[in-house]
């Protein structure tokens, strides 16, 4: 393989790079044309997730990159994402009087760190991407400087976030070390006749290192704090493809790296998801924030994402891709609904805000009960056809504990839908307090498009979504 | 066995100032053990035979980052004393976890001899390349790609430095070279006539 | 008649669009367009009706399989399948009988939010003709599940004065029930590798793997139906909702569980079903005599005739589980007949609580002295509940009840009893509402029935009367697959 | 015409007059609908009459219409069908006769009444009812009419609605008779999975080849033809008012009095009598089912011939009589002799009617005043009603003379049941002497009450007119009766306005309308007996029944019972003069006595003038049991327990363990931090102690 | 013979230090950030005797990537105690609290 392949390879990261490090000197010399910047990274973005949709298939730079279709159709997903959080954000900075050219920068940069991950081929380019869109994101919580809230989840995102990078490292330190090797392929050789408890050990640690990332419990302490704190339009793209990014991650790291040794891991995922279902569930009830309402109900949600994982079969990789990627619409969706919204130019966050939204703002309204009764898993919605491939694949498996998970999991969204339920019944029941602000327009475009997506778009795209994600489950090489 | 002597030396020392880092009363005082540490690290690493990593540790640590945390830690008024209470409290619980980790993760290590390493239970020996150049030349190969993203790590971190703590005062006048430069007499000065009694209302 | 099927399921959603458009051009709600909303709905709702009588006209009694299918691939080895049998096509009947009653029972008593009231009622009866028609446990699934957002915000908006309780409590029972069967519903299509319901029919689940669906499902449709002691949603969702949502609970959702106990507990799950049989019987004779020996200790009309529904329910339940021809006729005749008897009383409440506001059985007394087609209507209705021959109550419950007898003498003779407690509580009920004298001075000068009341009354009275004395029409209909049904189960269970 | 168009149209008049009545009676008015409903039972009656003649001296051959399907699932075969044999021919004309003169009498009776229509209505529509069960060729029909007669009794019962004690009365009535439906339903289907079949067509050739089948049923193994007939007897338990589930009778006096008459007296309480001798080829085969009969009715018979003994209301004393003698008709079935229980059927229903008709007369005369102990004397003021009550008495209390064969209708029928009685016992022994000796004992109370009603109503001296507000007060609050289930009052609302208590009014006979009915059925308790004993119970009974009544080989009661001692003959005479002179003593002689009597309020004469304390007891067990396990089963159940624990105890633990885990979230870095590094050590206490 | 075991100790030892700080430097985020640095000096110690007894530079590399992300993370968790700083005008970890529950 020669260097001009392997850099075809990594053709949407470079679009990243270099449109990152071309925009940061255009926006040194004109930060003032946040507008242009914004759509230039957007393009960039776009074009990105282009290059990885059509680009070439392969290992380069001796393993370290994967390029195939679990990373193109992972890629595809966060590079636009992340271009709708460019646009959401953008605008919300600008509405604050905050005019950080660097925004679409550092977005662009974490993109690429996250499509690092997605592609990542060793435990050297995991770390490395994981840290690149991990800094990132620090750095974007903090990033209304001004806001104390926004700085101390952003301290908190950070002193947790390098705690769990350095559980991550000793992790892969051991794995490195009882393996022998760095490369997903070659650990996979070391673990298929049976994993040593040095390698198992890290491997636990890195599940932990990763947890934290994909914000399981009981590594999810940030999550709450860190939704409240952050600016709205950056918990919108925190929740949906850094979550997507680290949980095609996950997946590599266990179905390449780890096929050998799925037993043991499937029962530390099970135990993660169980958690992380129950404590998003529970937790949720007496929460008032709908920030954190949220922060809790994406806990549960990656529960079910990791109990597809633990299903360890290529179904339940197909489950969580699928999951991923109508929960990251829903989340998108959900927190520009918060975006937009304000009464005299204080931002809703409180259910209590919401009161009577539904004769204030239908469409917002109609928007964010789709919302929620899709994370709730109410067919028809995306949440549901999530659940849906999530749970066909863990009951396929047919191993008790998983069938076991699967039903204690059900019944934690059981729990979680009497939040969901408060959010409809406030704005459907109750008598709204005053007249909401004007609505943004891109936000409001953003929301009224994932809405129509949750349903009845779904109903068609899985269609389309149902083979592209089988395709890339197919690329983890599991059994069936 | 001066290996021996250096490698229980260097150690000793490395965890004892580890210890104090996290002990300390003062924040200056830990950031000092922080240093020491990181030194008898980089000695630990010499032990190993992996010199350039024990030359980068100190460069990097000892004169990056922890010359990074002692300038915050004199920057920021903060009042250490008050940091301090309730340390004692928490050192039984903390203990116990720590002891449990540090048991668990020992076990393991220990597994080493049981579990066994693939390779070799002796260091190597860098026969007719230096310990750099064996790094250049897989730094340079293979791992190229992630040697750009740590650029790009370096990047973010940068900027992300810039934007959080990078203030424009309205109040303060900069130097602008251009305007300096670019100043004729004409823009540079104005004849005014002052009327007694009445002071310039400029 | 391809897409007959579709065509009645989402024609109300057409009523749907053309509300929204109707909205789109006129965002003010003054009366006219109000007036025009309802009369979209009644139309759509007739529409739908005219359609499933068409269907049923079309419909060959003889043919014990499903008909008019349709059968589209989807995604995920999911299909687009409808289609429907002589169990599941007098549902659909049922549903689009009563849709346009409810919407005229709403016409002046819904004076708020209408346009959203309508979309709801419309909604809902797409979904459960949906329910009714599906093919494909998911899309079943669909149907059924989603059903509880419409009928939440019924509740929800529209209901009384506890309405937030009553909403939650419904939501939430439900879809503890329905997750279960979501599983179960997973687990079925990993094992028999195909979520299409008659394949699925055919399919011999393993006996370990049965019993563990049946319970899932149970747990779904025990909680629809609903049996005790599940049931305490019931009363509570009936109180709080408007008439016409009460009318859609009562007369066609709990229908939905004891249809999905014939589409899938009898002939996909027969061993475990048989094996359950004790244990259904058991719950069904308790919520018999239990519930009717609350109802008859009831304040509240509203909740008596909900807890009447529960024990009316319970024939049901028990007539499917006896799992002979006899006894599956008459529960699928109990809850057509339940769905248009309990529907009437609750409009019967309906009519009263327009005009008083209160549901309180103390307050009223001696109505008969000044609304006598009233009492003649209620009093119809109240010998309904109870069973009287003549009606059709009496129809499902002897029939159900003869079908028991054959599996279980005991469940025969305790349910029996059920008979006797449904005089009591109908009965005294009736007369503390209608008999005796005027003494509550706020009655003075309640109103009898007005026109719109009689119309709507009336298909309800021919409907009783007419199942209760030619029950036969319905018979007919249901007989051949029914015998199907009861054979296969008979076969499988080797009985 | 033909028969099957006669006895359809015998059928459906009815039906067509209670619909118009009822639905457009306002519209048409009351003379009207009365006339549109008294005509067409008129023609009924005529057209019956025509058939019943045609069965007794044409020969018509039972025949059966099926009309329509009814229910049809599998061998569950019902038809709407108008069946045609001996006895629906004798009930036939039984209904309609007396229906329409009770309709005809309600012209009279209640031309006062506001809601004349649908009194009308109910009363034809009760008939139709009436007229499908007995026409029934199936048990599904069968039970069509029995409870919708269950029904109508219900309405009318409740026709004064405005009345407490009315509707309580209608609701009593209806579920008692459910009580009894229980039982009729469970015979019905035991009928059904045993036999295949509820067609009696079809059934009752089956019996003999089933007849020592066993059955499990309950838990038990029963002899199977014993519990299908135990469990249908039930059913005409409640019917027809039989010991155990009789309560409901004397309550439902509180109807208007013609309603008492044809419901409560005539035809629906005797369905149950009906019922057993249609079912005579099963009882055949049930001996035990028979013995069972025989008690119950032996029992009835006597208990209630005593309850009327100290009652002073004059319908409550004629209803506890019907309660008595339906207890006769019920035990001559069970000794095997159907034919004397029809044949008292059918003499019955005209005394029977015309004694509550008289009584109603009575009433009407008296302003609406019931308690006998403020009448007396009225045989000057209503000398018609008064010639045709004594007709009735002598009828039911059986006056004849054995040696001439000569009597009052009653005479024939309670004698011929007596004297089965008799020869059942002398042929089978056992139950049957039973019967016989109460039989003979209920003779003589029967004969005592019934006089003491006569003389108490129209002798001895007026206590009417003198304090009747005193009266009127004590009707409303009447201190004797301790339960609220029996609460009477002593007055029929007739009439909203003025005329209810009329001080100043003297007695007055009732008009022509009422009279013309009262003298057609003195007419037939005193001919029915002679002219139609021959055909019921006579020589001729085999030809007379063709069929319909079934007798087993061995069963020889009637032939015996002709030939029986002639002490049992004039046994009954005996003691019903005894009865007579009694009342006479006490009542005419020692006018006085009796209120003496109850004012001492003797146990005896407190254990029955409370009616055994039945409804006491059923107060007590049933309706407080009812009422405290649906209070238990509500709020201990629903309330505590399913809620409690279920939905809101779990919903409010679900909060609580939210809230805490809250709490857990406590914004401090090293908390999270730490939680962080519990799962850490936690994940691999548990890596090492699974995997190493 | 000083072996890897010797090596992986001490790093075990350290990264322990490193986690102990975490949660017993109850108020001094300072200290909390020192202590990470203290685990990944651990992480370090771990690659490099890996490294070197495997025979593998990889090892090292990852040492120095490390190394290079440990600064790089050193700069944005000290801009953000600044940032924090700035708004609070302490930095007691005992006030970062505003958000909890």
């Amino acid at each position: 393989m020669t260097f001009s392949q392997d850099l075809a390879l990594a053709a949407p990261e470079l679009i990243l790079a270099i449109g990152a490090l071309g925009l940061l000197v255009v926006g040194a010399f004109a930060p003032r044309a946040t507008t242009a910047l914004m759509l230039a990274s957007i393009g960039a973005l776009i074009l990105a997730a282009w290059a990885a949709a059509v680009g070439p298939i392969g290992r380069g730079f001796s393993g370290g990159l994967i390029a195939d279709n679990a990373s193109a159709f992972a890629k595809v997903a966060i590079y636009l994402a992340s271009a709708v959080a460019i646009l959401l954000g953008q605008k919300w900075f600008e509405r604050k009087a905050i005019r950080n050219f660097e925004f679409p920068i550092l977005i662009l940069l974490a993109a690429l760190g996250m499509g690092m991950m997605a592609s990542a081929g060793d435990l050297i380019s995991l770390y490395m991407g994981v840290e690149l869109h991990s800094l990132a994101l620090y750095v974007l919580a903090a990033m209304h400087r001004e806001d104390a809230k926004a700085s101390e989840a952003g301290l908190k995102y950070f002193v947790l976030g390098a705690l769990s990078s350095g559980l991550l490292l000793y992790g892969a330190s051991l794995i490195y070390g009882f393996a022998g090797s760095t490369k997903f392929d070659e650990i996979a050789a070391v673990v298929q006749g049976g994993a040593s408890t040095g390698v198992l050990f890290g491997l636990v640690f890195l599940i932990c290192g990763l947890a934290f990332k994909v914000s399981a419990a009981p590594f999810h302490m940030w999550t709450p704090d860190v939704y409240e704190g952050a600016p709205t339009p950056v918990v919108a793209f925190f929740a949906g493809a850094p979550k997507l990014a680290a949980m095609v991650l996950f997946a590599r790291v266990l179905a390449e790296g780890f096929a050998g040794a799925a037993d043991q891991w499937r029962q530390v995922l099970v135990l993660i998801a169980l958690l992380s279902i129950f404590v998003g569930a529970f937790a949720g009830l007496a929460q008032t924030n709908l920030k954190r309402l949220w922060a809790y109900s994406s806990i549960a949600n990656v529960g079910y994402a990791v109990l597809g994982l633990a299903s360890g079969s290529s179904e339940g990789m197909q489950a969580m891709l699928v999951f991923m990627v109508l929960y990251m619409i829903d989340v998108t969706g959900f927190f520009a609904c918060l975006t937009a919204l304000s009464r005299n130019g204080r931002p809703m966050e409180t259910i209590g805000d919401m009161a009577g939204l539904f004769k204030e703002r239908p469409g917002i309204a109609l928007a964010m009960t789709a919302f929620s009764l899709s994370a709730l898993g109410l067919p028809p919605f995306s949440g549901f056809w999530a659940k849906f491939y999530v749970f066909k694949a863990a009951l396929g498996v047919g191993e008790p504990m998983i069938v076991i998970a699967a039903v204690l999991g059900l019944v934690g969204s059981v729990v979680a839908a009497f939040y969901y339920l408060r959010l409809i019944k406030v704005m459907w029941f109750d008598t709204a307090p005053g007249q909401t602000d004007a609505l943004p327009r891109e936000a409001q475009v953003v929301a009224i498009s994932a809405a129509l997506f949750s349903f009845p778009v779904v109903m068609g795209a899985l269609i389309f979504l149902d083979p592209a994600a089988k395709a890339a489950a197919a690329a983890f090489g599991l059994a069936s | 066995m001066a290996l021996a002597i250096a490698f229980y030396l260097l150690a000793a020392v490395t965890v004892g100032a580890g210890f104090g880092v996290v002990s300390s009363r003062n924040p200056v005082h830990s950031v000092l053990f922080l240093i020491l540490s990181f030194f008898s690290a980089a000695g630990l690493f010499v032990t190993m035979g992996a010199e350039f990593l024990a030359m980068l540790l100190v460069v990097v640590y000892v004169g990056a980052v922890a010359v990074l945390f002692l300038f915050v830690v004199m920057m920021l008024d903060v009042d250490f004393a008050a940091l301090r209470q309730g340390f004692a409290r928490y050192m039984p619980l903390g203990g116990l976890v720590a002891g449990i980790l540090a048991i668990e993760m020992i076990v393991v290590a220990t597994a080493v001899a049981t579990g066994g390493t693939p390779k070799a239970d002796t260091p190597q020996v860098y026969g007719d390349v230096s310990n750099i150049e064996a790094i250049g030349r897989v730094l340079y190969t293979d791992y190229v790609y992630f040697f750009q993203a740590a650029g790009l790590v370096l990047l973010v971190a940068m900027i992300g430095a810039i934007v959080l703590t990078l203030r424009h005062k309205p109040g303060v006048r900069r130097q602008v070279i251009v305007d300096q430069v670019a100043r004729t007499p004409k823009t540079g000065m104005r004849v005014v006539q002052i009327k007694p009694g009445q002071g310039i209302d400029q | 008649m391809t897409g007959i099927l579709s065509l009645t399921t989402f024609t109300p959603l057409i009523g749907v669009a053309a509300i929204l458009l109707l909205r789109a051009f006129r965002s003010h709600e003054d009366a006219q367009t109000i007036n025009a909303v309802k009369w979209i709905t009644l139309v759509t709702t007739l529409a739908t009706f005219a359609l499933s009588v068409l269907l049923v006209m079309q419909y060959d009694p003889a043919n014990p399989g499903f008909q008019f299918v349709e059968d589209h691939p989807w995604f995920a080895g999911l299909h687009y399948r409808m289609g429907v049998d002589g169990i599941s096509i007098l549902f659909v009947l049922l549903t689009a009988f009563l849709m346009p009653i409810c919407i005229a029972a709403s016409w002046f008593s819904i004076d708020k939010r209408v346009p959203a009231y309508m979309i709801a009622f419309l909604v809902l009866e797409t979904l459960v003709i949906g329910v009714f028609c599906a093919l494909d446990l998911v899309l079943f699934y669909l149907f059924f599940e989603f059903g509880l957002v419409p009928m939440f915000l019924i509740i929800g908006i529209w209901g009384g004065k506890n309405r937030v309780y009553a909403a939650y409590k419904f939501f939430l029972y439900t879809l503890l029930g329905s997750v279960l069967m979501l599983a179960a519903i997973l687990v079925m299509i990993s094992v028999a590798g195909t979520s299409s319901i008659p394949e699925l029919m055919n399919y011999k689940f393993d006996e370990h793997l049965q019993t563990w669906l049946w319970l899932a499902f149970f747990a779904s449709f025990a909680v629809k139906m609903p049996m005790w002691p599940v049931h305490t949603w019931l009363p509570d969702a009936h109180v709080e909702a408007p008439t016409a949502g009460s009318v859609i609970l009562a007369g066609i959702l709990l229908k939905m569980g004891g249809y999905g106990f014939l589409r899938f507990s009898l002939p996909m799950f027969p061993q475990a079903s048989d094996l359950f049989t004790p244990l259904v019987f058991a719950l069904s004779v308790i919520a018999v005599v239990y519930t009717s020996l609350v109802a008859f200790r009831q304040t509240d009309i509203k909740k008596l005739i909900a807890y009447s529904s529960v024990a009316h329910m319970g024939f049901v339940t028990m007539g499917i589980f006896a799992g002979n021809a006899i006894g599956v006729q008459g529960a699928i005749f109990q809850m057509l007949s339940h769905g248009v008897i309990s529907g009437a009383l609750f409009l019967c409440v309906g009519v009263v609580y327009d005009r008083m506001h209160t549901r309180e059985i103390a307050f009223y007394g001696g109505l008969v002295n000044r609304m006598p087609w009233y009492a003649a209507t209620f009093l119809l209705f109240t010998m309904g509940n109870v069973g009287l021959p003549g009606t059709s109550g009496f129809i499902g419950e002897i029939t159900t009840m003869v079908g028991v007898y054959e599996i279980s003498t005991w469940t025969a003779v305790v349910a029996a009893t059920g008979v006797i407690f449904s005089a009591v509580y109908a009965l005294t009920l009736y007369k503390r509402v209608v008999f005796g004298e005027i003494t509550n001075p706020a009655l003075a000068d309640i109103t009898d029935l007005d026109w719109r009341e009689v119309a709507i009354f009336a298909p309800l009275i021919a409907m009783t009367l007419y199942l209760g004395v030619y029950p036969a029409a319905v018979f007919d209909l249901t007989q051949a697959s029914v015998d199907n049904l009861a054979a296969a189960y008979r076969a499988a269970i080797g009985g | 015409m033909t028969p099957q168009s006669l006895i359809t149209t015998v059928v459906f008049a009815p039906l067509i007059g209670a619909i118009v009545a009822g639905l457009f009676g306002r519209r048409i008015g009351n003379v009207a609908s009365q006339s549109i409903t008294t005509g067409l039972l008129l023609l009924s009656a005529v057209l019956s009459w025509t058939i019943f003649s045609q069965w007794t001296w044409g020969g018509l051959e039972p025949f059966t219409i099926k009309l329509l399907p009814f229910i049809n699932i599998g061998d569950f075969q019902s038809n709407w069908s108008i069946r045609l044999d001996g006895l629906s021919a004798v009930m036939l004309v039984v209904v309609t006769s007396v229906s329409s003169l009770v309709h005809v009498y309600s012209w009279g009776y209640m031309a006062e009444d506001d809601s004349k229509p649908r009194f009308f209505a109910y009363l034809s529509l009760f008939t139709f009812a009436m007229l499908a069960l007995v026409t029934a060729a199936d048990f599904m029909q069968l039970f069509f009419g029995w409870e919708g007669v269950g029904l109508a009794s219900y309405l009318l019962i409740g026709f004064w609605f405005k009345k407490p004690t009315a509707n309580a009365a209608s609701i009593k009535a209806f579920v008692v008779n459910r009580v009894g439906d229980f039982g009729f339903a469970l015979g019905i289907m035991t009928v059904y999975w045993m036999f295949g079949t509820i067609q009696f067509a079809e059934l009752f050739p089956k019996i003999p080849t089933m007849a020592n089948e066993g059955w499990w049923f309950a838990g038990s193994y029963w002899h199977a033809v014993d519990l299908a007939c135990a469990l249908l007897f039930v059913g005409a338990m409640g019917k027809s008012a039989q010991f155990f589930l009789h309560t409901w009778l004397p309550d439902a006096m509180e109807g208007p009095t013609p309603v008492s008459a044809l419901i409560h007296a005539a035809t629906m309480v005797t369905a149950g009598v009906y019922m057993v001798c249609l079912l005579s080829p099963m009882f055949e085969y049930a001996p035990y089912a028979k013995q069972i009969v025989t008690v119950i009715g032996a029992v009835t018979a006597l208990f209630a011939a005593t309850v009327g003994l100290a009652q002073n209301d004059i319908k409550r004393v004629i209803a506890y009589s019907t309660c008595s003698q339906l207890g006769y008709m019920f035990f001559a079935a069970g000794v095997g002799a159907y034919q004397a229980a029809m044949f008292h059927l059918f003499t019955h229903a005209f005394f029977k009617a015309l004694l509550f008709l008289g009584a109603g007369s009575v009433i009407h005369g008296m302003h609406h005043e019931q308690d006998m102990r403020k009448m007396g004397a009225l045989w000057k003021y209503l000398p018609v009603t008064y010639a045709v009550m004594t007709i009735g008495t002598l009828a039911i209390t059986g006056f004849g003379l054995p040696n001439l064969h000569l009597g009052f209708a009653g005479f024939y029928s309670k004698d011929t049941i007596i004297e089965s009685a008799f020869a059942a016992g002398q042929l089978y022994g056992g139950v049957a002497y039973f019967a016989f000796v109460v039989s003979i004992f209920a003779a003589g109370l029967t004969a005592f009450y019934s006089w003491r009603l006569a003389f108490m109503t129209f002798h001895g001296t007026a206590k009417w007119g003198h304090h009747d507000d005193h009266a009127h007060a004590h009707g409303h609050a009447h201190d004797d009766h301790a339960s609220s289930a029996q609460i009477e009052t002593h007055d029929e609302p007739l009439a909203d306005h003025d005329h209810g208590h009329g001080h100043d009014h003297k007695p007055h006979e009732s008009p022509v309308i009422m009279l013309v009915p009262l003298l057609l059925l003195a007419f037939g308790a005193i001919a029915a007996g002679y002219v139609f004993v021959d055909h019921f119970v006579g020589e001729g009974w085999h030809e007379f029944w063709r069929g319909a009544i079934f007798n087993a080989v061995d069963n020889h009661v009637l032939e015996h019972a002709h030939h029986v001692p002639t002490w049992v003959k004039w046994a009954p005479l005996a003691v019903s003069a005894v009865g007579f002179a009694s009342a006479y003593y006490v009542y005419i002689m020692r006018e006085g006595m009796g209120a003496a009597l109850a004012a001492r309020k003797g146990p005896l004469w407190t254990f029955l003038y409370n009616k055994w304390f039945f409804d006491e007891i059923y107060e007590a067990t049933f309706v407080r049991a009812t009422k405290f396990l649906g209070d238990l089963f509500w709020k201990g159940g629903d309330q505590k327990i399913i809620d409690g624990l279920g939905p809101n105890g779990v919903s409010a633990l679900s909060y609580a363990i939210g809230r805490r885990a809250g709490r857990l979230q406590t914004g401090y870095v090293y908390h999270y931090a730490f939680v962080m590094l519990l799962g850490v050590a936690g994940l691999l206490s548990y890596a090492l102690w699974a995997w190493a | 013979m000083i072996g890897l075991t010797h090596y992986l100790a001490v790093a075990a030892i350290l990264f322990t230090i490193g986690v102990f700080g975490i949660f017993v430097n109850r108020k001094n985020i300072i200290v909390i950030l020192m202590s990470i640095e203290l685990i990944l000096l651990a992480v370090n110690i771990n690659l490099v005797a890996f490294s070197v007894y495997l025979h593998d530079v990889v090892g090292q590399i990852y040492a120095m990537f490390v190394l290079t992300v440990a600064a790089a993370e050193a700069a944005v968790g000290l801009a953000i105690l600044v940032t924090f700083f700035r708004n609070r005008g302490d930095i007691s970890v005992d006030d970062v609290s505003m958000m909890k529950g």
